[in-house]
């Protein structure tokens, strides 16, 4: 039985909630993979920080235009339906609260619903691009993680220790064990793979696992 | 994805008593004639209504005042070349005016449209329209703080529109109605024409269909100037 | 000899000072009659706040397009570099700075610079339209007014008893009589009807006219 | 009106030491590249340069960082696929950092554009990037104060350009350029065509020409991931 997910099978799982119709935004890198797992039937218009809704998967290679790219710098295409607009638009989007889902990474994701995700220290070059305003506005913040660090810490804590990208801003949290949700302070328990055992699952998980309701098991096809 | 709406009185039906609506143009230009109509039709009552203008004649947002539907009104101007529905409501003491500066009401617009809940702006400092406000100093030079407008509905009128939402407009009818489409949580567009998508080149945008709920088509939309010059009355 | 200038003489005397390749935005009624006197050879490009730059003249009756208007709600039409914005772009064109010169008219100004355009007081409905905007941000707000009241009495004033649009903002007012500046909180006398002597002309200004330089005669050709 | 100047030298001639400098684009895409490679030909000293990333590669703003001269850079995200040159100044105390959020960053740019001096926004609340700014509350939320941001000069990239600085942009080519345009006390534009005035339908017109300055016609422009995968370098 599965022990753990990949991250193509976290990014599936987080797909399936995306309602259609949705507009949606997905942080660089891993979120970046929601996109192709998008149920059928249900349309999800993506939009991007620097100025694109309705942008589609990456040309084939030699086929890139770079003045046609996404928020990481990848080149993507356009659907039917699409859109260009300035950066202040863009993120009038962001932060009027116009977009259904932002779907972000984390290093820490506190009971609280605080977010850490842009900085790892002093240390280096500090950047933090567009996703302190991400976590404002849209609907729904939705963070995917592997449920523990690479050396086995608890990324699930009671209060995050890296500097914050918001302060009570995550609504659900999908792991590699687990799917979270962040209510009235506290982390509540929704699916979890069967494999895992409840008290496991809590070991790994740096506060409390609230159960208020059923878990339902975490089923995930094989990616 | 589907926005479109095959009437304007399906469009309008979810505007209930008490609604705050902002409908654009300016003056006539760009006004959502047919929209207003099937408001009227519809009928909901203390309406907080947010226009540049007071309207005109007695058709478009004229005749939603006459209909005694609006129990207030946000905005710049409310004079016209024929005021005369919302003066005498107005010196009656049946219609509540909140005046704005033509700026600010566009800013205080578009800040409610970018999540931006207040900002500073010299316009204002020192009047009346200042008063109770907060003043602040920034390198030495004092600005009134403003706060964001947003509304439950927007009524607009585009020219193209397709069926994610994304819309244009003609000329000058453009003025607040793409501010307005950001700050509703319902905004309703009638447009001249619904393309399919991806007829609308996506430079050409004005309005990304994000910000719209509802399109309509209106062919030959009616210009409020022309109504009035023909002393036309609705309903 | 000229005892007073008409509206269009007042008018064209303020063209005078429009700078080739000026940006300009004329208030709505007596100052639009400025744009037909611009000085052959200087171009300027008029903004209204409507969301329209390059506009020209009113087209021929029966010609009229209804979304192409001024802020006075009038017809016009556009001149080749035109280009249309929403309303909130059309005033961060006025508040920030952009356009060269506002003139507009005045029911008061006082020597402080401070303008009183836009209401006579509580009774009727009252209106602002775009006033209080344009007297901040353009490089020069000018005003252009009669010298004095319907009824003879100042129009520039020690201090504005009608309901200010601004604060300090008038830079220098065009009369029927006269030219004059307004510098560090004085009115500063530049030209004026040399059929008018200086005692008349202070007699009919409700603060003193400060002459630290020479004063040029108001010649204005018949119109 | 003719804004049109003959060669980018010319055009990137008035900015003198210490200026500051907005530069349009967000990585590559957008980036007025033959613009930058001028100023570095020029060569003032001690520039403030504002712009999304710190450059990638050895040309265009990495080049210009490269050079020694930028002393100042305001960024949300100096990381790319190749940021030696930034990171390695930054770590060596050689130039100066002012990190801002992506959005916070646009709406600055365009509050100086617009004479807004000071807005609030959620965006970084409670984050080490809000330190030292004022708070307030509106309806029981918590906003961070920001100011506005202006500059001396833009450098931006358009695709149209008329004699009256009128502007449009290739596709999400235009990010932060229409904004920058706004905000600087001169705005000079490369696009790849120069067409006669009216040739720009004035609805499809993106920066209205009162934001321009100077406008110079570099057909086919580099782009900057071109650039880099070819391993290029300036000078």
């Amino acid at each position: 039985m599965t022990r753990k997910l990949t991250n193509a099978q976290i990014a599936w799982r987080a797909a399936q909630d995306i309602a259609d119709g949705a507009y949606v935004n997905l942080g660089i890198g891993f979120p970046e993979m929601v996109a192709k797992f998008q149920p059928a039937g249900r349309e999800a218009i993506f939009h991007t920080e620097n100025g694109i809704l309705n942008f589609g998967e990456a040309p084939a290679p030699g086929q890139e235009d770079w003045d046609l790219i996404n928020a990481g710098k990848k080149a993507v295409t356009l659907k039917p339906g699409a859109a260009f607009f300035h950066h202040a638009d863009s993120f009038a989007m962001v932060r009027g609260g116009h977009l259904d889902v932002a779907i972000l990474g984390a290093y820490q994701v506190a009971e609280n619903g605080d977010l850490a995700n842009w900085s790892t220290g002093p240390k280096g070059v500090p950047a933090v691009g567009g996703a302190m305003d991400l976590v404002h506005g849209a609907q729904r913040v939705a963070v995917l993680t592997d449920h523990v660090t690479k050396d086995g810490k608890p990324k699930l804590v009671k209060r995050c220790s890296l500097p914050l990208t918001g302060v009570g801003v995550v609504t659900r949290i999908y792991t590699s064990l687990a799917v979270i949700d962040v209510e009235d302070g506290h982390f509540v328990l929704r699916e979890k793979l069967p494999a895992i055992p409840l008290d496991e699952l809590q070991a790994l998980t740096g506060a409390e696992l609230h159960r208020p309701g059923p878990i339902t098991d975490l089923t995930v096809p094989e990616l | 994805m589907d926005k479109t709406i095959a009437s304007t009185a399906e469009a309008v039906a979810p505007i209930r008593d008490g609604a705050t609506v902002m409908i654009g143009g300016f003056g006539g230009s760009g006004a959502p004639i047919e929209l207003i109509h099937a408001l009227i039709d519809h009928g909901p009552k203390n309406l907080t209504v947010i226009n540049n203008n007071a309207g005109n004649g007695h058709v478009g947002l004229a005749a939603l005042i006459e209909q005694g539907l609006v129990s207030k009104l946000i905005c710049s101007f409310p004079r016209s070349a024929d005021p005369k529905v919302f003066t005498d409501l107005y010196l009656a003491g049946g219609i509540e005016l909140e005046l704005v500066p033509q700026g600010t009401l566009a800013e205080r617009i578009r800040a409610g449209g970018a999540g931006i809940p207040a900002f500073y702006t010299p316009t204002g400092f020192g009047t009346q329209l200042a008063e109770g406000k907060r003043i602040a100093e920034f390198e030495g030079r004092s600005y009134v703080q403003e706060r964001w407008l947003k509304a439950d509905f927007a009524l607009i009128k585009g020219e193209l529109g397709d069926p994610y939402g994304n819309l244009t407009y003609r000329m000058a009818g453009r003025n607040f109605n793409p501010l307005m489409a950001m700050a509703a949580a319902n905004t309703i567009a009638q447009v001249s024409r619904i393309v399919p998508a991806g007829d609308i080149d996506p430079e050409a945008v004005i309005t990304p269909g994000i910000f719209v709920q509802s399109v309509i088509e209106v062919p030959r939309p009616a210009q409020e100037e022309v109504l009035n010059r023909e002393e036309a009355a609705y309903p």
